[in-house]
């Protein structure tokens, strides 16, 4: 898993927002196939990383190199063709657009991704409210439909920001079952999560994130070790 | 007595960009110096000049430039005057400066009546010959009842007033009006009013823009076709031009000068059409007409000096290519025969510019107000 | 050295300079009639004074309006009005105008206040269009011929207007006056809330300023100092017309300013003596004025948005920054 | 005769029908504005010229090569639309990180100019541009007599505002438009080009004006100040409907359209101002429009 | 960090709501929202990101109006109260992204919002030198939270930090009763997080502080209330060790890696 180059690698990222410094020098690698969490406390920077890495950041400095690809000199709109998808932690679902309209609104950026049909099997309520407005659904359904709606597009990695938050335990297991469904397909994930306990079911390694700089990175095996570290930063 | 600074310099001051820009415009300025060639260029044997400006429409601009004129530039005199909010303002300037203004391109009564000049005149056509010439002959051509489509404000209002004071006294009577506001794009519901008014005549007591939509309009819904005829009461050539002869055939209109009219003013009007590639409609040609005789009141003044050119003006009569039995009231209204014209349909135009069938002729002490009408201070002098 | 010193270092400059310029303009406008053509400065002023006015709202409240024409042509109307018809004395008929243009002022302020940005600007140009519609009907206006032949009259019972240099020096000192006011205006504890608003509305609405009295409130003296603009003209140039109310000479007041600079105190004279120059000079060459005008507004904005004045001092301040 | 306050109801039916015909118009041109605004934030000033423009170039077509009214109405838009989109690229784009005002103050100048233009070349009294042959006459509908061409316009009108509509509301290219109001970063981010979108965008609200302008054509004069005036009403109707809807914007249109209608047979006098009388109530009631969102 | 027994001499509520509720085009945002805020405590609103919890403030100082509810303000009913008048009465907030006056400087920063008592907002004819009487006071503040020797810089160019801390100094000034401040730490260094902190502490003693904080730390270092959010319900309220043992917050907010 590890032996090829990174599929992305992140060295020394600084992101600013006005004047604010949101990220210190972040580094880390993910490498294909796999599913890689970050984790911090509120405010960190965990978020500031993947907008950053998606170039939704216009103020930022270090370098990205997606799959051997520089993406620091992109244009917003080509980072996506180059095979990542973004999910956002609102979610950015649509209100003036239908869920059918929201599903098909990210533009397929290779072959490989899911039809329209095999996504309504992966998820059955997205189906029966396909003419109602993206908004109207509940949180989890919106947070399944913003998944989802990735899933078409045919990307080799998705940036997943807090798909868990403000969802009922229930529907965190079916979307905990959805990454790993995921990641049998070869999906590449990374992961922001709070919720350490979700985290510790589906990541195969984790950075520890503090002040806008990655401070620690292990494989899911040494978590039993790291328990006192996290719980010092994190406060678990 | 002599030419003032040696020469004679003449001031062509009107709208050449906006919206009065066809009806004097560019084309004044070409008038005025055909009238100064043909006049063969010098008067008591000194040059003569024409400069022109275009005041935009803006009094402010008008008065700035006439008096820098007058006083820096030693214009004699200023002719054209689109507009009567600038004419008033000019001929007000002129008469402080005692310097000569005559206007050809202002509708205004006002520049004969209470705000006249000792040195202004007042050339082709007021709202007053627009309305006897249209009004009274129209009601003894037999249209007896009319229907006034009058835009909302003060020229509007004095064309419809006098108009109607001219189909009254001649046994016609108006059966209503509609008053819209100005720059109206849509006028049909105007129109359909007056349709259903069952008038013989509707006349459009407007200008400019309005009066060509209106009647264009009008030719839409069928107006014409259905019986009623419509009157324009200040429509000129290039309006007509502008909107075609299938829209605008039946149209009645009054105008001082035509083109086809005579010999002479034939000759005048294809020589300008070499010149211009159209031909002058009333205020261009009053335009010449005013030069012209300018320089024949200098002549026989044997000066420039403005006291002596508006005696000679004054008394001299008008008889031109473009104006026809002309003469210079007290007031400084030029009153000359006006005419009644009825555009034709495109089956009886047989060449270019092939516009106007005549109706009738309006001697000018009917078409204009009398001296003692007009409300002139000066007159009584 | 520190950013800061340098800043310091170029605000003394410029107010330094300004001074200076304040001086010099002065003297030259002291000295001007007798070389330049009276009547011309005398309107240059007049236009000076409204878009000064016009630059208290935008440049220092930044509120776009479309309709400032409807307090410029319409006092004018007022005074001309008083003085002619009324037979008021000049000065009587500029204070009705002025007070005439604050009341407008105060009706299209009140609605246009409600919305901001873009709207705000549609919502003053709307309403203007009606001002102008009524003044294209009144009575009182005389139409298209306008009010006519206003006497001048004596100042104060004493100063015979129709003298050209008395005129003018009224002129003048009624500009300075009202450029005095607007710069007291700007540079006072009521300015002040002012700028801030502008610079962040939520915070200041936070520390408890009504945000709407304040924007009233400018807009009602920016309407006001414009009808003084404007009542002024209809005395120098003894007529007041429809020309003054049209949405087009609104936006000949923004073109003003946008090309003196906005925000500035200097840059609307200057703006405007340009314009009107320009307008002047465009009249005898034959060349279409809205082409010229609409270009310099294009070019304004795409490539010199500070304007005249706010490039000038934009220079200013990197050269200090070198030193 | 049935009355209806006073008129005849044949005489109500038809101004009612008259004013639809000038509600037609409004829809049109406030439609591209609200899609020009929707997306680009930008007040577009020069509609109105667009809408001169789009009937000048139509008049063109007619006069120099002898293409006449039906292909006009394709081609017109066409060009209109391309030159939008020249502008978009040229100068508007470069404005958006600003403050909205720059945009109205440009296309403010571009208005100017572009009527300056065509007022120092065709001068101002207008050019004919006859009805075509195919619409020419008129129907008597008992209650009034309809030039065939202004039902023709209420027609066609009908088709392009609620074809915009069904475009931006119904296809993909309207969802990717509808998304990037609400979100254009994330819709960039998506992988759409969200600047290309804009430019597009701005070229369909000029080729819209266009259309209106040679619709137009036959009805008005084809004259450099048939626009100038009719945009400062057709920002009205803007603030009147709000911005929230595409709909919104054409139902405003038609509606205010009818008003105006109504005030031509009860009050003339007043018909120019009943648009913005109407505006300064709704301002009162409901600041951000009939139809608009908060903002 | 002992938690005060509060039921003891429980202090007065100054600001108070209930059931407050707001709903955006066919969303609530916030629905059925009792809080009492007390004179002298530092009361904390924490929730996850989009819970509701700026919302709350916005309707809180009557940015936005309630949908419905009823809120108190020192026992007044303000519910339909325009938002300049609420500050007036002694409720000032901060804003999420700093509000300041960036063009202006520093001390005039503090003295606009000195200026309003005494009619000297409205005052354009007289100069600005009528400000001058501001200063002293405004230095005092700007000494108060070690921003005096910044007092001519454009506030603008100040660090971001001390951009809050200029805010908090503005607010300040207008010697509210009630302060509402929403993530006051956000974007700080540890440095800068300790300097507001104490801050806070002590503006805190004779007024009533509501603060919206992600930083759990300070959180717990500072406040002596909190009330959680959660898609836009109150979903528990205590103090710190009440709240942090809570189940639910732990699911919803705190995460429940536990041990
Ligand atoms: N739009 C913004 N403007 C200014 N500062 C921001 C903005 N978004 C985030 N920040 C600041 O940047 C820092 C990093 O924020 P970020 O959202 O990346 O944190 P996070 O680790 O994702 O936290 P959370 O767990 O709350 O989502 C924080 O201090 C935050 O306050
Ligand atoms: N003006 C608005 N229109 C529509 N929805 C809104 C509006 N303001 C807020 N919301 C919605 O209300 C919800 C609560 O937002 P709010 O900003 O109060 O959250 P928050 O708790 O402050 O989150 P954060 O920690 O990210 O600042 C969010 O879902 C947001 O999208
Ligand atoms: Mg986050
Ligand atoms: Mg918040």
């Amino acid at each position: 898993m590890t032996s090829a180059a990174p599929l992305l690698a992140v060295t020394g990222l600084n992101a600013w927002y006005g004047e604010g410094h949101a990220l210190h020098g972040v580094d880390l690698e993910v490498f294909a196939g796999e599913t890689v969490t970050l984790l911090g406390r509120n405010g960190v920077g965990k978020t500031t990383t993947l907008r950053a890495i998606m170039g939704l950041i216009r103020k930022r400095t270090g370098r990205i190199a997606f799959d051997g690809k520089d993406l620091m000199r992109l244009p917003l709109h080509r980072t996506a063709h180059q095979g990542i998808g973004f999910v956002p932690e609102e979610r950015g679902i649509f209100a003036t657009l239908t869920v059918d309209e929201n599903l098909v609104l990210p533009p397929v950026v290779a072959q490989g991704g899911m039809s329209v049909e095999e996504i309504f099997d992966l998820f059955p309520n997205l189906k029966e409210r396909r003419n109602s407005p993206g908004t109207r659904l509940s949180g989890g359904e919106q947070q399944m439909l913003a998944i989802a709606r990735m899933l078409r597009t045919g990307v080799k990695m998705l940036l997943l920001d807090e798909p868990t938050e403000g969802l009922a335990p229930v529907i965190v297991q079916r979307i905990g079952a959805l990454l790993a469904t995921l990641k049998k397909r070869g999906m590449t994930i990374l992961l922001v999560e709070q919720n350490f306990r979700f985290a510790s079911r589906v990541a195969d390694r984790f950075y520890l994130m503090e002040h806008g700089k990655v401070v620690a990175g292990f494989p899911v095996g040494e978590l039993p070790d790291r328990m006192a570290q996290l719980h010092e930063v994190l406060g678990v | 007595a002599e030419i003032s600074d040696g020469k004679v310099k003449i001031g062509i001051l009107n709208d050449q960009s906006g919206v009065y820009a066809d009806f004097g415009g560019k084309w004044s300025v070409e008038a005025a110096k055909m009238a100064v060639e043909d006049f063969g260029g010098k008067v008591q044997g000194a040059p003569i000049e024409i400069i022109s400006a275009d005041h935009q429409n803006k009094p402010d601009i008008a008065s700035n430039i006439a008096r820098q004129w007058y006083d820096t530039e030693q214009v004699d005199a200023i002719m054209e005057l689109t507009t009567s909010s600038v004419a008033l303002a000019v001929q007000g300037i002129s008469k402080e400066k005692k310097k000569i203004d005559i206007v050809t391109g202002a509708a205004t009564t006002e520049l004969t009546g209470k705000q006249c000049s000792p040195y202004g005149f007042h050339w082709a056509y007021d709202t007053h010959s627009q309305a006897v010439g249209t009004g009274g002959s129209l009601v003894q051509q037999g249209g007896d009842s009319w229907f006034f489509v009058t835009v909302d404000y003060a020229f509007g209002y004095s064309l419809k007033d006098q108009t109607t004071k001219f189909v009254e006294s001649h046994g016609g009577k108006v059966l209503g009006e509609v008053r819209y506001p100005l720059g109206s794009t849509d006028y049909s519901s105007f129109l359909l009013q007056a349709q259903s008014s069952g008038a013989k005549v509707i006349g459009l007591a407007n200008a400019g823009l309005d009066t060509s939509n209106s009647i264009k309009q009008a030719a839409e819904f069928g107006i014409v076709q259905g019986g009623q005829r419509l009157a324009a009461l200040l429509f000129t050539l290039a309006e007509v031009h502008g909107l075609g002869l299938q829209a605008a055939q039946g149209v009645v209109l009054t105008e001082g000068y035509y083109w086809d009219r005579d010999d002479k003013s034939r000759e005048f009007g294809q020589r300008f059409f070499k010149r211009t590639n159209r031909m002058p409609n009333m205020i261009q040609a009053a335009t010449y007409s005013a030069v012209t005789q300018y320089l024949k009141a200098i002549d026989k003044a044997g000066t420039d000096e403005t006291e002596a050119v508006a005696k000679q003006l004054h008394s001299m009569p008008v008889d031109d290519a473009v104006i026809t039995n002309g003469k210079v009231q007290a007031d400084g209204n030029m009153v000359h025969d006006m005419y009644l014209y009825q555009v034709k349909s495109p089956a009886e135009s047989t060449k270019d510019w092939d516009y106007y069938k005549y109706l009738a002729t309006i001697p000018g002490n009917e078409a204009f107000l009398s001296e003692k009408e007009s409300g002139c201070s000066t007159a009584g002098q | 050295m520190t950013e800061l010193t340098l800043r310091e270092a170029s605000a003394k400059t410029s107010a330094r300079l300004e001074w200076m310029l304040v001086g010099l303009g002065i003297l030259a406008l002291l000295v001007a009639p007798f070389l330049i053509y009276p009547i011309f400065l005398m309107k240059m002023l007049c236009f000076a004074l409204f878009a000064c006015a016009f630059n208290l709202l935008l440049g220092y409240t930044g509120l776009l309006s479309f309709g400032h024409a409807t307090f410029f042509g319409g006092a004018a109307y007022f005074t001309a009005h008083a003085v002619k018809v009324w037979g008021w004395p000049p000065e009587a008929g500029i204070l009705l105008g002025m007070a005439g243009a604050a009341l407008l002022g105060l009706v299209m302020g009140f609605f246009a206040i409600r919305r901001q940005g873009i709207y705000f600007a549609m919502i003053t140009l709307a309403l203007s269009q009606m001002f102008f519609f009524f003044c294209v009907q009144s009575p009182f206006t005389q139409g298209e011929d306008g009010i006519q032949g206003v006497p001048r009259g004596m100042l104060l019972g004493v100063l015979d207007l129709n003298v050209s240099l008395n005129m003018y020096y009224f002129v003048l000192a009624v500009f300075l006056i009202g450029v005095f006011a607007i710069w007291r205006i700007v540079n006072s504890p009521f300015g002040m809330i002012l700028r801030s608003i502008r610079e962040n509305e939520n915070r200041a609405i936070s520390l408890g300023y009504s945000v709407a009295n304040y924007k009233l409130g400018a807009f009602v003296m920016s309407a006001a100092l414009a009808g003084l603009a404007g009542s002024l003209k209809a005395i120098v140039f003894q007529f007041a017309t429809l020309t003054d109310v049209t949405w087009q000479m609104s936006g000949e007041v923004i073109l003003m300013t946008l090309l003196g600079g906005i925000g500035t105190m200097v840059g609307p004279i200057i703006g405007a003596s340009l314009v009107i120059g320009l307008e002047n000079t465009l009249a005898t060459s034959g060349f279409p004025v809205t082409i010229a005008t609409g270009l310099i507004f294009m070019v304004c904005v795409l490539i010199f948005r500070r304007g005249i004045v706010g490039e000038f001092y934009a220079r200013i301040f990197k050269r200090a920054g070198k030193d | 005769m049935t009355m209806i306050f006073g008129i005849p109801v044949q005489a109500f039916l038809g101004q009612l029908l008259v004013g639809l015909i000038n509600g037609s118009f409004y829809a049109m041109l406030s439609l591209g504005l609200a899609v020009i605004f929707g997306l680009l934030r930008v007040i577009n000033f020069a509609h109105g010229a667009q809408y001169m423009f789009g009937a000048f170039v139509g008049y063109l077509l007619l006069t120099h090569l002898g293409i006449g009214y039906w292909p006009a109405l394709i081609l017109v838009p066409l060009i209109v639309g391309v030159f939008g989109v020249v502008v978009e690229r040229l100068a508007l784009s470069r404005l958006y990180d600003l403050d909205p005002l720059y945009g109205l103050l440009f296309t403010f100048g571009l208005a100017l100019v572009l009527e300056g233009i065509f007022r120092y070349y065709y001068g101002v009294s207008g050019n004919p541009y006859a009805v075509p042959p195919l619409l020419a006459g008129g129907t008597n509908l008992g209650f009034m007599f309809l030039p065939n061409y202004r039902g023709w316009v209420v027609v066609a009108s009908l088709i392009v505002c609620f074809g915009t509509w069904a475009l931006i509301e119904k296809t993909r290219l309207g969802s990717y438009l509808r998304a990037a109001t609400e979100n254009p970063r994330l819709v960039q981010a998506f992988g759409v080009n969200v600047p290309l979108l804009l430019t597009l965008t701005y070229g369909l609200g000029s080729a819209l004006a266009g259309l209106a302008g040679i619709l137009a054509a036959p009805i008005y004069q084809v004259s450099p100040l048939m626009g100038s005036d009719l945009i400062i009403v057709v920002f009205a109707v803007v603030v009147v409907g709000g911005m929230g809807s595409i709909l919104g914007a054409i139902v405003t249109g038609y509606m205010l359209g009818l008003a105006e209608g109504l005030t031509k047979v009860f009050y003339p006098e007043a018909s120019n101002l009943v648009v913005f009388v109407i505006m300064a109530i709704v301002l009162l009631v409901r600041p951000a429009g009939l139809f608009g969102r908060d903002a | 960090m002992a938690p005060t027994d509060l039921d003891a001499n429980e202090p007065r509520v100054v600001l108070s709501a209930r059931g407050l509720r707001r709903d955006f085009a066919g969303f609530i945002a916030v629905k059925n929202v009792d809080i009492d805020v007390r004179h002298g405590n530092i009361h904390a609103l924490i929730g996850p990101n989009g819970a509701g919890k700026t919302t709350v403030f916005n309707l809180l100082t009557k940015f936005l109006a309630p949908t419905s509810g009823r809120i108190e303000l020192l026992g007044h009913d303000i519910t339909r109260t325009s938002p300049a008048r609420v500050a007036r009465m002694g409720l000032v907030r901060s804003f999420q992204i700093s509000a300041i006056f960036p063009h202006l400087s520093v001390l005039d920063n503090v003295r606009v919002a000195l200026q309003r008592p005494g009619g000297l907002g409205v005052q354009f004819w007289r100069s600005l030198a009528a400000l001058d009487r501001l200063t002293p006071r405004a230095e005092e503040l700007l000494r108060s939270v070690g921003l005096d020797d910044a007092r001519n810089r454009l506030a603008g160019d100040l660090s971001y930090g001390r951009k809050r801390v200029l805010e908090i100094a503005t607010t300040l000034a207008l010697d509210p009763k009630v302060l509402l401040l929403d993530e006051p730490m956000a974007g700080m260094g540890h440095e800068d997080v300790a300097t507001v902190s104490s801050l806070i502490r002590s503006v805190a003693r004779d007024r009533a502080v509501l603060m919206v904080e992600h930083n759990l730390t300070v959180v717990a270092d500072l406040c002596d209330w909190i009330t959680v959010m959660q898609r836009g319900e109150v979903l528990a309220a205590g103090d710190y060790a009440t709240v942090s043992r809570d189940e639910r917050v732990k699911i919803a907010y705190m995460g429940t890696a536990d041990d």
